[in-house]
């Protein structure tokens, strides 16, 4: 019975706690609605945990199916179903939201429990993207993310909020009517919408361009690749540090998502044929962005860029298989190649939800996210500045914390594809460590300059729990990502099949 | 007895880690003295048990030992593993790492006292030592760069240890960045080392180096490069960042501004040591490359020679200790240049002990002056502080490489090796390493003269220097007898023995006939090093106690070589000019032109503005007047009749 | 048919000089006399086309009625103050150009050569009542439109009566919406005073 | 000799003449409504036309109901107007841009 309800269950239970959370609007009842939150958010972890233990890691096939008509006239179906690709997002999502509830326990003051429940749909909904193997399901959720996500900053921001959230909107909204165009398309040639009939429809080379075109814009804009990059800075900056942490954490990887479940398997002749333009996008944004990051003023901008830089790899990892392959004659480092960049996603939600919570506490004590307003807060905030630390090196990409993993595969695979592309790839070791750790030393090394750094407080337990929750979890990946890889291999091992395929 | 070595290998790696746990997660509750003892203890523990293992290694000569911990992760058919490689060369680093490792422990008892940051500080020492034992007993390139990297990161917290301080945080940054820039080209070795070999555990690496030995790689198309060489090089690179190769030596100056217990630790034991290990556990692949070989020979040479003249003119008692370091490392990788790779290892291990001591000594001589760190302030200090000044002597003749002490030896052999070698750039080696005798001399020695002898310049009125406690003490002693006798004890074993003693893990270096210490010190007597040291002290004891005016009027007659020395030849200009302000102003372009002006401004925010301008436009046309709307019909008319009309025109 | 053609040279001139005089001078009142003339030409040709009722029609509801009304309009509005702001013309020779192209255009269409066939116009007999054959198919064929456009002026009477209705601005009527929305505080002020001293 | 093309003709410029001032007129709503009685003038000189040549004689019932509906439309236009002359104070037909947008 749970297996089959399951997936349902994790998309629709957050979406209805949240509405229940916005009963409690009013700000009469801030406990109320936090616990009623934590606690729902805590029954999906749980979930989750379930979904985790029943994966059958052995099977590229889809788990978990709920099968269900929807609209009949058009063959739309409702169905849900995860692999080794979607699950560990899934769980990504629930961990992340989990602990974007628990931090903000004293952060947010006013209008809590719509924020709250700003949270709770966004999971449902952002589990549901994962989930979804019906194009016009998926597509269903992919729009309707952006609805809280919105809210959230235009809600919660601070000064240029309205700005930052209708870019943000446009933005993201530009990028996917295309992506809709795409899928009914295919929903047409392969009469159907499911997902997984659209891997086997022959498509010819013209048709395979203009999809991966449309792709690309919808998925680029939320990686999102350079040059479609400039909403993110803005939303990051404006978004309350929750927001920023489900957007960096999440939402970006959505894009990255969309590149390996439509992209590399619907369209493989095209990207073969334009692989070249995704790796020089991918470097533009490791070379390109890890410069641009490197003079923020403003610590949020700056670890948004350091965000699109990181993604630069996760997508150099997904387009570079064609090169490997072609140049090792075999799938074997290709695999790497994936499973880094998945590895990847998965660190880069840790760490820079990490970095954002960080932010978000110096910001709520001092209202400033600008570097120069701070200085010598190791003095005040002995702890916090140990944690971020270990973030800030997560972000840098040390060994032994998750940011390394990701990178390291896709520089040791992409070597076979180029050694050119590998040595443009690796100058991120010189920028990421320039661009945090300039950062990190102008903010809490030095002395105290400005005297409201004085009065800053250090963590309490809730903010301790979460960041210690979080480091945890950055160091355990870095030293043992094993069982992730584990969960991934299967999957990648498919994917790898069908985009090798020539669809012609 | 696999598994007790096993045991006893991650016992030692990992009990360091302990102490810094214990000392940084607890450190707060435990206190100051509880904090250092734990510490010690792991310390302590770790090199017993290195003791025990060399016993094993050296004494009952059991087999390489390799051992898989746990795979870390197995991606496209690769397994990445974490595992330790047990042998000689393994062995003797761990012993010279927990030794240096366990005095510094100690000395910092006495050193940092009552800093506000006492437990971190032991919590960053430990943490250090650990990330150094992981690197030396890594038997795979993942491991072996998780302990590189390691060692760069607890070196940058270490040196900006006094996070008030803005040159300390200054100096830790740029102590990462050049080590990062290191660590790029040691990362797309292991690539190019994953791509050949489909490995990158050393065993597996070595074994198929001979199957590989001309294969070519064609990273510029139509030029195919050799695949060792490109290997050789970039690995080289990495090493180059953390051995502090010219041009990558900058931030090793910089790292003074830490606690002068790390300067030991850094300067001596880890870290620096760790490019030199690097390579010489590489000998296998190395060694097929003399492209490679020929430059790291000349890199090491050059080293060697000019970064020990900067010390010449240096008055910062640390700063001075520092550019030996790079100048000694330089006859490291010279060493290493010329296959003598055990050589290497040689003075790695001696030198590890007298530049230990003298770093300690001065930071004796540095906690007595109340932290003053000039040596124009010192002087006459020798009868105030005995002990440090005799143990300080010490180091500075094994430093100098004068017989019978350690540096002598091992010295001696790589310029012996120098001076055989054949490769391109041989000549030039030789000279640089031959110049470099009398350099370190005279440097060592004005060092010991300005601070030691000549009169008191300090204020004497309130300064009273005075011995300092037996923790800070007890470790220079403990390193003096090494500084002295290492050399002569480990001559033969390492390099004329027949096996020599590390041969299971480096290629041996081949000597013309077996020797013994006392061969050796006869010999040196006819040797051109031996008088270029004498004839270096002799011109320090000219300059700096016969006739002290001297210097000065140098200073007056050189004043070019004398500009460029202080300015370091310029590197540290051309890299703030270049790399730091070039870098900031091409990033300020990017982000201000490429991201603000360009896309956001442009096109982002110019097709907003579009639309509205259109809009604009199309408002234009609803004018509101009919005789507007009237003529556009008119104009529609017209269009119209063009339109149908059009066909009949024929 | 000489005379003919130098009679319908004749009233076509009229017809388009008066035209001219319509569009192109500057006082109301002499644009509607001119238009005035215009019709009385254009009668005089339908005539020559046979059409006399519409010609008579044309006379007697236009001439008589609209045009009558035109000019009742005119002079009941003062239209002096308009007449000065007239100088502005900077779209005149556009606007003429472009009208010389519809006219070119038009009688490229319309030149002779395109009408040979169906061109002749037919000579009735004598004895044909152009109302008489009109109101047979008006009131038989046509019946429906008739009552309607019957009902379209009955329309336009009342609407133009509607629209205009005059009302004494000085009338005595309630207006129930104002009342409904008066506040305390526009009928009373209360003030606080301070109570006089008593002497 | 006169056939329909030369009726043609006429009814063609006297289109554009009223067309042209309908377009060029900066005057006043009256001058407009004139203009457009002179279009409609231009169309019924064609159906009458063409009514004589084709011996139909539809063209003459339309001209008929274009002549009612013309005066329908003269009589509300001119309301209209007077209307809006009493509103305004004005007909100038530059200033009337109500319709904005």
């Amino acid at each position: 019975m749970l297996e089959h309800s399951l997936l349902s269950t994790l998309i629709w239970f957050p979406i209805l706690a949240g509405v229940a959370v916005l009963a409690f609007t009013g700000d009469k009842h801030p406990r109320t609605s936090k616990i009623l939150a934590l606690a729902s958010s805590v029954i999906t972890l749980i979930l989750c945990s379930v979904l985790y233990h029943r994966f059958d890691m052995n099977t590229a096939l889809m788990q978990f199916q709920e099968n269900y008509t929807w609209i009949p006239a058009y063959a739309i179906r409702y169905t849900l179903g995860v692999d080794g690709i979607s699950m560990p997002m899934i769980v990504l999502t629930c961990y992340i939201n989990f602990l974007v509830l628990l931090a903000s326990w004293h952060s947010i003051k006013q209008k809590i429990s719509q924020y709250l429940a700003a949270f709770l749909i966004m999971q449902g909904v952002i589990v549901g993207v994962f989930a979804a193997l019906d194009a016009m399901l998926f597509y269903v959720f992919w729009e309707s993310m952006l609805i809280p996500m919105y809210l959230c900053i235009g809600m919660w921001g601070s000064n240029n909020r309205f700005y930052a959230s209708i870019k943000f909107f446009l933005y993201t909204f530009f990028g996917s009517a295309l992506m809709l165009v795409a899928l009914i398309y295919l929903g047409f040639q392969a009469h159907s919408f499911s997902i997984l009939d659209f891997y086997s429809v022959k498509l010819a080379i013209l048709p395979q361009l203009l999809i991966f075109f449309a792709f690309l814009l919808a998925f680029a804009v939320k990686v999102p690749m350079f040059p479609v990059h400039t909403w993110l800075p803005d939303a990051h900056t404006e978004a309350p540090a929750g927001g920023s942490a489900v957007l960096a954490a999440i939402m970006l990887k959505i894009g990255a998502y969309g590149f390996l479940r439509f992209s590399l398997p619907i369209v493989p002749d095209a990207c073969r044929h334009l692989d070249w333009l995704m790796i020089t996008l991918s470097l533009f944004a490791v070379i390109y962005i890890g410069f641009v990051a490197i003079v923020q003023k403003d610590m949020k901008r700056l670890i948004a860029y350091s965000s699109i830089a990181h993604m630069g790899f996760v997508t150099l990892g997904c387009f570079a298989i064609y090169r490997i392959v072609q140049n090792t004659g075999s799938l074997t480092h290709a695999y790497m190649s994936i499973e880094g960049a998945l590895v990847q996603m998965i660190s880069h939600g840790f760490t820079s939800a990490a970095m954002f919570f960080g932010v978000g506490v110096l910001y709520h004590q001092l209202h400033t996210r600008l570097i120069r307003d701070y200085g010598g807060v190791a003095n005040k905030m002995p702890i916090f500045a140990a944690l971020f630390m270990v973030f800030a090196m997560g972000n840098v990409g040390l060994p032994g914390t998750s940011g390394f993993v990701g990178e390291f595969m896709v520089v040791l695979s992409v070597f076979q594809a180029s050694p050119w592309i590998s040595l443009l790839a690796t100058s991120t070791v010189v920028l990421s460590a320039a661009y945090t750790l300039w950062m990190y030393k102008r903010v809490f090394y030095g002395k105290i300059i400005n005297e409201k750094v004085n009065t800053l407080i250090d963590l309490d337990a809730w903010d301790k729990l979460v960041f210690v929750l979080l480091a945890l979890t950055i160091l355990l990946l870095g030293v043992y990502p094993q069982p992730l890889l584990n969960i991934f291999h299967p999957t990648v091992e498919h994917l790898l099949s069908l985009s090798m395929q020539s669809k012609l | 007895m696999e598994q007790l070595i096993s045991n006893i290998t991650i016992a030692i790696v990992l009990f360091p880690l302990l102490g810094a746990l214990v000392a940084g997660l607890l450190g707060k509750k435990m206190g100051c003295t509880w904090s250092h003892r734990a510490t010690i203890f792991y310390v302590f523990i770790s090199f017993v048990l290195s003791l025990y293992l060399a016993k094993l290694v050296f004494i009952e000569h059991i087999p390489t030992f390799n051992l898989v911990v746990y795979h870390w992760g197995i991606s496209g058919g690769v397994g990445f593993d974490v595992g330790f490689l047990i042998d000689q060369l393994s062995v003797l680093m761990l012993l010279v790492v927990t030794f240096v490792s366990l005095l510094v422990h100690i000395y910092s008892i006495g050193y940092m006292q009552g800093d506000p940051g006492y437990q971190r500080f032991f919590s960053y020492v430990s943490f250090f030592t650990f990330a150094m034992l992981a690197l030396v007993t890594a038997n795979n390139f993942l491991q072996l760069f998780f302990g590189w990297e390691g060692v760069g990161v607890a070196s940058y917290l270490l040196i900006g240890f006094w996070f008030n301080k803005d040159s300390a945080t200054a100096g830790s940054l740029k102590a990462f960045i050049v080590n990062r820039v290191g660590d790029f080209g040691f990362l797309l070795g292991i690539a190019a080392i994953l791509a050949t070999y489909h490995s990158i555990d050393y065993s597996a690496v070595f074994a198929q180096v001979d199957t590989t030995l001309s294969q070519t790689i064609t990273v510029i198309p139509q030029h195919p490069w050799s695949v060792i060489t490109l290997i050789s090089l970039l690995l080289f690179v990495g090493a180059m960042g953390k051995s502090a190769q010219i041009p990558l030596h900058v931030w090793l100056p910089e790292s003074m501004e830490g606690p002068t217990p790390i300067s030991a630790l850094i300067h001596a034991a880890t870290m620096v040591t760790a490019g030199i290990y690097m390579i010489a556990r590489m000998s296998p692949l190395y060694q097929h490359s003399p492209t490679a070989l020929s430059v790291i020979l000349v890199i090491g040479a050059s080293g060697a020679l000019f970064t020990g003249l900067i010390a010449i003119v240096q008055n910062d008692i640390k700063r001075v200790i520092a550019y030996s370091t790079l100048s000694q490392l330089g006859y490291m990788v010279a060493a290493l240049g010329a296959s003598a790779y055990t050589a290497a290892i040689f003075h790695l291990s001696t030198h590890a002990c007298f530049k230990a001591l003298l770093f300690l000594g001065a930071g004796s001589v540095i906690l007595a002056c109340h932290h003053e760190q000039d040596m124009r302030k010192m002087g006459g200090l020798w009868k105030l502080m005995p002990i440090t000044y005799l143990t300080y002597l010490l180091g500075s003749l094994a430093l100098c490489a004068l017989p019978p002490f350690s540096g002598f030896f091992s010295k001696d052999a790589i310029i012996d090796a120098v001076h055989q070698t054949t490769i391109p750039g041989a000549h030039y080696a030789y000279f640089c390493v031959l110049t470099g005798s009398f350099v370190t001399a005279f440097y060592t020695f004005r060092s010991l003269f300005m601070t030691f002898h000549q009169t008191p310049r300090y204020d004497t009125a309130h300064l009273h220097p005075h011995e300092s406690p037996w923790v800070v003490w007890l470790p220079l002693v403990l390193l003096a007898i090494p500084s002295v006798l290492l050399g002569a004890w480990l001559v033969k074993p390492l390099l004329f023995d027949t096996p020599p003693l590390l041969a299971q893990s480096v290629v041996p270096h081949l000597m013309e006939s077996p020797q013994t210490a006392w061969s050796l010190m006869e010999e040196s007597i006819h040797s051109p090093a031996f008088w270029l040291v004498i004839s270096g002290i002799f011109s320090a004891w000219l300059c700096y106690i016969a006739f002290p005016a001297l210097p000065k009027f140098f200073v007056r007659v050189l004043s070019l070589p004398y500009f460029i020395l202080i300015k370091k030849y310029g590197f540290d200009d051309f890299n703030r000019v270049v790399f730091v302000d070039g870098s900031k102003s091409l990033a300020q372009s990017f982000s201000h032109t490429g991201d603000q002006v360009v896309i956001d401004n442009f096109f982002v925010n110019g097709s907003g503005r579009a639309v509205v301008f259109l809009a604009k436009l199309g408002r234009k046309l609803q004018s509101g007047l009919i005789y507007h709307y009237s003529l556009l019909m008119a104009i529609g008319l017209i269009a119209f009749l063009i339109l149908i009309l059009w066909p009949l025109k024929g | 048919m000489l005379l003919e053609t130098i009679f319908f040279y004749l009233f076509a001139a009229g017809v388009v000089l008066s035209a001219v005089g319509v569009v192109f001078l500057r006082n109301p009142v002499h644009s509607a006399l001119s238009l005035v003339l215009a019709f009385v030409f254009s009668a005089c040709l339908w005539l020559m086309l046979q059409a006399e009722f519409l010609a008579l029609i044309l006379i007697l509801v236009y001439v008589g009625a609209v045009m009558t009304l035109f000019l009742f309009v005119v002079m009941t509005i003062n239209l002096d103050a308009d007449i000065k702001k007239q100088t502005f013309v900077h779209y005149l020779p556009f606007g003429l150009l472009l009208m010389a192209l519809l006219a070119a255009l038009l009688l490229f269409v319309l030149k002779p050569a395109h009408f040979l066939s169906i061109g002749q116009p037919i000579i009735q007999d004598q004895d044909y009542s152009n109302v008489q054959v009109l109101g047979k198919v008006l009131y038989t064929h046509y019946v429906y439109p008739f009552e309607l456009a019957a009902v379209l002026l009955l329309v336009a009477i009342v609407a133009a009566i509607s629209l205009n209705p005059r009302q004494p601005s000085n009338k005595k009527t309630q207006n129930t919406e104002k009342q409904l929305y008066i506040k305390r505080a526009d009928r009373v002020r209360l003030l606080s005073m301070p109570t006089e001293k008593k002497p | 000799m006169i056939n329909l093309s030369h009726f043609l003709i006429l009814g063609a410029i006297l289109f554009c003449l009223g067309l042209t001032g309908f377009v060029v007129n900066r005057k006043n709503l009256i001058n407009l409504l004139m203009c457009v009685e002179l279009l409609l003038l231009a169309v019924n000189f064609n159906l009458i036309a063409f009514s004589n040549s084709l011996n139909d004689i539809s063209g003459q019932v339309f001209v008929f109901f274009i002549l009612t509906v013309a005066a329908a439309e003269a009589a509300i236009g001119l309301a209209i107007l007077m209307v809006f002359y009493r509103h305004k104070h004005t007909i100038a037909v530059a200033e009337l841009d109500e319709l904005k947008g």
